[in-house]
């Protein structure tokens, strides 16, 4: 049994790529479940971020600081009665939640979280990736109509005639990064994930900054479509509140709506994944070229363990500051415990890189490449997320038509431009 | 291609594929009832998500054909754009008429013919049975799946110094497509 | 919309005949003669309220759509109708004062100052000078609450959740001052026939003054989140245009009525309460946008920080009551009276046949006659712009269903 | 300006001050050649309420008046007129469009006909709704409890 794991450990390709079905079935599973806990806490630190850019304190009730409010969201979305209109188209209205929500989690099977921390990787990853996020947008479209009422289907075509507009450009601004993959060496480019921040670490800079500011546009053009292509602030149209009361949902209840919000995270969190793993670095740590020593991976290595250092402090300030009353001793005992545990977290995770830190094939050295991977990876994702909370607190919504006037008649040029320049500068300056 | 991806494919090069018979029926079943059900629901909404299953069976195939381009592309295109362009113009017909017309008109019989004689081709495909190498050995290319997406672009576009074989081919049509994106915005844009 | 492009300053409005007629014109403004749909598509009808987010309460709006091109619109109103008009004239002039509050909830001090000046005229008293300046300076913090109320939830209605916290955060400390002031927070019942009943509290002026120099940066702030942002800009620039001329014909008061150029606000054309004491400007748009509308709400709050700077600064000694008989009973005969109340004109008709009760109490309120021009205003347009325009033109359900 | 058309119009026009505020009390045929007048001649052009007042005690029941103001002119004035139960007065809005709504609320508070309105039907009460609340004889607490029955499925509004 432990050759069995070191076995895998031991191995620089995805579970997927080896044909370990065992290793790929747990990689799913961790994948799925860890996604599940990402939005948990993604809506968590939305409500409490939003709240704190607005001069409000957001939850603070259900535990301490809230934090267990996601959890009696949950429960409460799932003993919900679940309503079907009458009217409604039943068997579409059932499968079209399930339809966003297949389509955002399949996508993960492609996003390497490392080298070999992929449940697969794919020759045509990035295809693959667009593909299937596309097919999001079905659930959406399929919802507003099953619905069989005005606003949904106002939302559904909104967010079609959007999704499909936003595509255009971001495809184009993907094709100029995959490009920019072909400069190697070898002179072939690549469509897989694994491969495309490979070429980045050989080619020592991320994308982003390749041929300033070519790569840097692309990325900006990508940032943009992304967000409307994930229907969020301020291209929320399809489900602008104010507009269409709650556009494509308005007729969804319960846990079928949990269904929806836990797709519309999930594909959050896909998308900044593509942001991340073309233009910056994906896995990388910052600077792995210019700062290569050994000594350097230690240092950076420590960067998880004091993350969670760092959380565990933040939650045990809080629970040092709560007003000395018998009412708060509960939440102030339950925050102490989270802090005891973040802090215990971090504690694992400095013990790990301080045990594996000689770049050996040891466990331990594994188990600190492994981590160190997937923090960097987690962490470039986590400030796309913040963006995006960002956004949806600072602006007003855009209308309907100057979101496709943007798509249509600014980035579609732009992105074009941007591919056509980059070809040229390809093929010109190596 | 680079080096230390090539190293990690020569690892796994000598993996078979598993249980590739039962992923193969079931698609091919899915595929061939969601096609089914493609022609006989009323609903336009059900046909057409009926129609997306078939198409991504259908991917699901090339996938196994070791041809992961096209599955992505059919992914990309079929089932991700222009199904959700189907669907977006079924949202705005009559539902409600469209669902009580007859869904077979009097060309039923023609259609009948040709998917019998599509029918008949395949069979004939399939009792040459083991033969079925022979019948296209000129053709026959090895196309691993790690450098299949490479292959197309190089007969598309050429490799290095060397026109593609299709590059021509492949200009024209897109061409085509342009025109007929433009003449269809003219044709409904009052002004532009 | 309406293709004459829109250049009045208000001396040209006012002196031009030709610029009204043609607003006469097009003054059919029913639902018969909306557009045609776009290659003969369906309409598709679609109900807005009285159930919708951003309706500002139950205001039901009938959409003729075109895609989500809007045809023509046809408000639905009433259902909060509560017959404040036949409650009058069963009341005494004393009792029906603060029903006026539960009108125009959002400025109940302005209601109430309509509402007094209106039977105080009836009777021939006059408020005393203290009085008149604290009226002054609850109605014009009344108006900051109003404006504050109405730039938070049209800033919600397009899309922006954030300036709604901020201005609920500093409306906040108006409605404090009102709680010391009156008790209450909300309908306010601030003022009585003939003056006002409670004297300022203890260091009044000095809340005043505080409130104002801690508001001065409030504004700036909300600016900084709108009024540069490029999305507010698209968002608001020439959505929901109304002419000065239009306007006008459609009797359409207030910020929306300023906007459109034309320089009108009672405060100053037919001075009232202590108005005409004091210096202040009238912020004037020139497009009649919704972009211009809300730079009018913007400046008017200024403006009324002004106002409310000088009256605290130069407020009298004296009475608060004027001599009002115990009875109320104002001689036989009709009285109109209106105010500049925050969203407009607000007028009281009160008609007395000698009793205790009015014989006949009219309200014209602005809010009612601002949403008619909604239909005018949105024509053409998008879906968005419908909530867009509703909230700029700043309605408040009590006060339009009565 | 009165006099002017009071030397036209004969007798029936008659101009009235009270606590300084001016109004003409008119002739019911008089009206629509009135404030056409008011409006074209005079630059009333800002219509600011049209109301009316019940008394059911008259001859003719209801007074209906105008409120205008002039914007050139910083003037308010107001034209009254007197009609009779279940008569009908010319309707204003093709003079000033704001008359749409506020002839519409009185017709629903009042019960009086606006001929030449286009679309005359209640505003502030369903539209099915019988009685008109504002004249005299309609009680405080008197409602439709036909209609309240029939589209709220309850006993009572109250």
């Amino acid at each position: 049994m432990p050759n069995f794991i070191m076995s895998y450990l031991g191995s620089t390709v995805t579970p997927g790529e080896a044909g370990s079905q065992f290793w790929a079935l747990i990689y799913v599973l961790i994948i799925f479940a860890g996604v599940s806990v990402a939005v948990i806490c993604m809506n968590w630190i939305e409500r409490k971020a939003l709240a704190h850019f607005q001069i409000r304190l957001g939850p603070m009730r259900v535990g301490p600081h809230g934090l267990l409010q996601p959890f009696a969201d949950a429960l409460k979305l799932m003993l919900k009665e679940d309503i079907i209109p009458a009217e409604a188209d039943q068997f579409v209205f059932w499968v079209a939640p399930l339809i966003g929500l297949l389509a955002a989690f399949t996508v993960y099977t492609v996003i390497p979280f490392g080298p070999s921390q992929a449940v697969s990787d794919m020759n045509i990853g990035i295809l693959f990736m667009l593909g299937v996020s596309s097919l999001g947008v079905l659930g959406i479209v399929v919802s507003g109509w099953a619905s069989n009422s005005h606003y949904p289907l106002i939302g559904a075509l909104r967010s079609s005639a959007q999704m499909v507009s936003y595509e255009v450009a971001m495809g184009l601004a993907v094709v100029s990064a995959v490009l920019m993959t072909s400069l190697n060496a070898s002179g072939t480019g690549t469509l897989s994930m694994i491969g495309i921040v490979q070429a980045q670490q050989q080619q020592g800079v991320w994308f982003i900054f390749k041929f300033f500011p070519l790569g840097f546009l692309a990325f900006v053009i990508f940032a943009i479509a992304m967000v409307a292509e994930t229907n969020r602030a301020p291209f929320d149209m399809a489900e602008a509140e104010s507009e269409l009361t709650a556009g494509y949902h308005t007729e969804y209840s319960g846990l079928r709506w949990s269904l929806f919000m836990l797709a519309e995270y999930a594909a959050m969190i896909a998308v900044s994944s593509i942001a991340v793993t073309l233009w910056l670095g994906g896995w990388m740590r910052p600077f792995p070229n210019l700062l290569h020593a050994p000594a350097w991976d230690f240092i950076f290595s420590l960067f998880p363990g004091l993350t969670f250092g760092g959380l565990a402090a933040i939650a045990m300030i809080g629970a040092a500051r709560m007003p000395a009353h018998s009412f708060f001793r509960i939440q102030r005992i339950g925050l102490a415990v989270f802090a005891a545990l973040l802090a215990f977290s971090a504690l694992l995770l400095l013990v790990i890189a301080i045990a594996g830190r000689s770049a050996d094939t040891s466990v331990a050295a594994r188990f600190r490449e492994g981590i160190d991977y997937v923090y960097w990876f987690v962490l470039k994702v986590a400030v796309f997320m913040y963006l995006f909370i960002w956004y949806r607190a600072t602006w007003p919504r855009y209308r309907f038509d100057q979101l496709m006037r943007i798509g249509w008649k600014v980035m579609l040029p732009i992105s074009l431009g941007v591919l056509l320049l980059t070809a040229i500068v390809g093929v010109i300056l190596p | 291609m680079n080096p230390a991806l090539n190293s990690a494919l020569s690892i796994n090069s000598g993996m078979a594929p598993v249980a590739t018979p039962w992923f193969f029926y079931a698609l091919a079943g899915m595929a061939v009832l969601s096609g089914v059900f493609v022609i006989t629901r009323r609903n336009a909404v059900h046909a057409a998500l009926a129609l997306i299953i078939t198409l991504l069976s259908v991917a699901g195939l090339y996938l196994m054909l070791y041809a992961p381009f096209v599955a992505g592309v059919q992914i990309i295109v079929y089932a991700g754009g222009i199904m959700v362009l189907f669907l977006f113009v079924i949202m705005l017909v009559n539902i409600e008429r469209s669902s009580k017309e007859r869904a077979f008109n009097r060309m039923w019989p023609v259609g009948l013919a040709a998917a019998g004689a599509l029918m008949v081709l395949f069979a004939s495909a399939i009792v040459k049975g083991s033969h079925i190498n022979d019948m296209f050995r000129d053709r026959l290319m090895p196309l691993p799946e790690s450098t299949n997406t490479q292959q197309i672009a190089s007969l598309l576009y050429g490799e290095a110094g060397r026109m593609g074989q299709y590059t021509f081919a492949f200009e024209i049509a897109s061409l085509l497509l342009l025109v007929a994106i433009l003449g269809a915005v003219i044709m409904t844009k009052k002004k532009i | 919309m309406s293709a004459e492009t829109n250049e009045v300053s208000s001396r040209a409005l006012l002196s031009s005949d030709a610029s009204n007629r043609s607003a006469l014109e097009r003054s059919h403004l029913d639902l018969e003669t909306a557009e045609k749909p776009y290659l003969d598509s369906n309409e598709l009808i679609i109900n807005m309220g009285p159930q919708h987010p951003a309706t500002h309460g139950v205001l039901r709006v009938i959409l003729k759509l075109d895609g989500e091109r809007v045809l023509g619109t046809e408000c639905v109103i009433g259902y909060l109708h509560r017959g404040v008009e036949k409650i009058a004239e069963n009341r005494t002039y004393t009792m029906f004062n603060p029903y006026v509050d539960r009108m125009d909830y959002c400025a109940a001090v302005s209601n109430g100052l309509g509402y007094c000046e209106a039977v105080e005229k009836l009777l021939n008293v006059v408020a005393p000078p203290r009085a008149q300046y604290i009226r002054v300076i609850l109605t014009e913090l009344n108006r900051i609450a109003s404006h504050q109320l109405w730039l938070g939830t049209h800033a919600l209605d397009i899309g922006a959740m954030t300036p709604l916290f901020y201005t609920f955060r500093d409306r906040e400390e108006i409605l404090k001052i009102f709680e010391k002031y009156c008790g209450a927070r909300l309908t306010t019942h601030a003022f009585r026939i003939g003056g006002c009943q409670y004297e300022t509290y203890a260091g009044f002026e000095k809340d005043v003054n505080n409130f104002l120099t801690f508001f001065a940066p409030k504004i700036d702030e909300y600016e900084t989140l709108l009024t540069t942002n490029r999305i507010w800009l698209e968002r608001t620039k020439n959505v929901g245009v109304i002419s000065g001329a239009d306007a006008i014909a459609l009797g359409v008061t207030g910020p929306v009525l300023r906007a459109s150029g034309v320089k009108w606000d009672l405060r100053k054309a037919q001075p009232y309460a202590a108005y005409s004491e004091f210096d202040f400007e009238i912020p004037v748009g020139t497009n009649g946008d919704t972009y211009d509308r809300y730079l009018v709400r913007m400046e008017e709050m200024r403006q009324s920080m002004r106002i409310i700077e000088q009256a605290v600064s130069r407020i009298p000694e004296g009475a608060i009551m004027g001599k009002v008989p115990k009875v109320i009973k104002p001689p036989v005969g009709e009285i109109y009276h209106s105010i500049e109340a925050p969203k407009g004109e607000l007028g009281y008709f009160i008609v007395s046949d000698g009793s205790t009760q009015p014989y006949r109490l009219r309200v014209r309120p602005p809010s009612f006659v601002n949403l008619q021009a909604l239909d005018v205003m949105v024509r053409g347009l998008l879906v968005a712009d419908v909530v867009a325009v509703i909230g700029t033109i700043d309605i408040v359900l009590g006060e339009v269903d009565r | 300006m009165v006099e002017k058309y009071r030397s036209q119009y004969g007798s029936g026009l008659d101009p009235l001050t009270y606590l300084g505020q001016n109004y003409l009390a008119v002739d019911r045929s008089l009206i629509p050649d009135i404030l056409r007048l008011l409006r074209e001649e005079e630059q009333f052009d800002y219509c600011v309420d049209i109301t009316a007042a019940h008394y059911p005690k008259r001859e003719k029941q209801f007074d209906v008046i105008w409120i205008l103001y002039s914007f050139p002119r910083n003037e308010r004035v107001r034209v009254k007129t007197q009609i009779a139960d279940g008569a009908s007065i010319a309707s204003s809005v093709s003079i000033w469009p704001t008359a749409n709504w506020l002839e519409r609320e009185v017709y629903d508070m009042f019960g009086i006909q606006f001929d030449g309105h286009p679309d005359l039907k209640r505003i502030l009460l369903p539209d099915g709704w019988k009685g008109h609340p504002l004249r005299k004889d309609y009680g405080i607490l008197q409602q439709d409890k036909e209609w309240v029955q029939i589209n709220l499925g309850i006993e009572s509004g109250q």
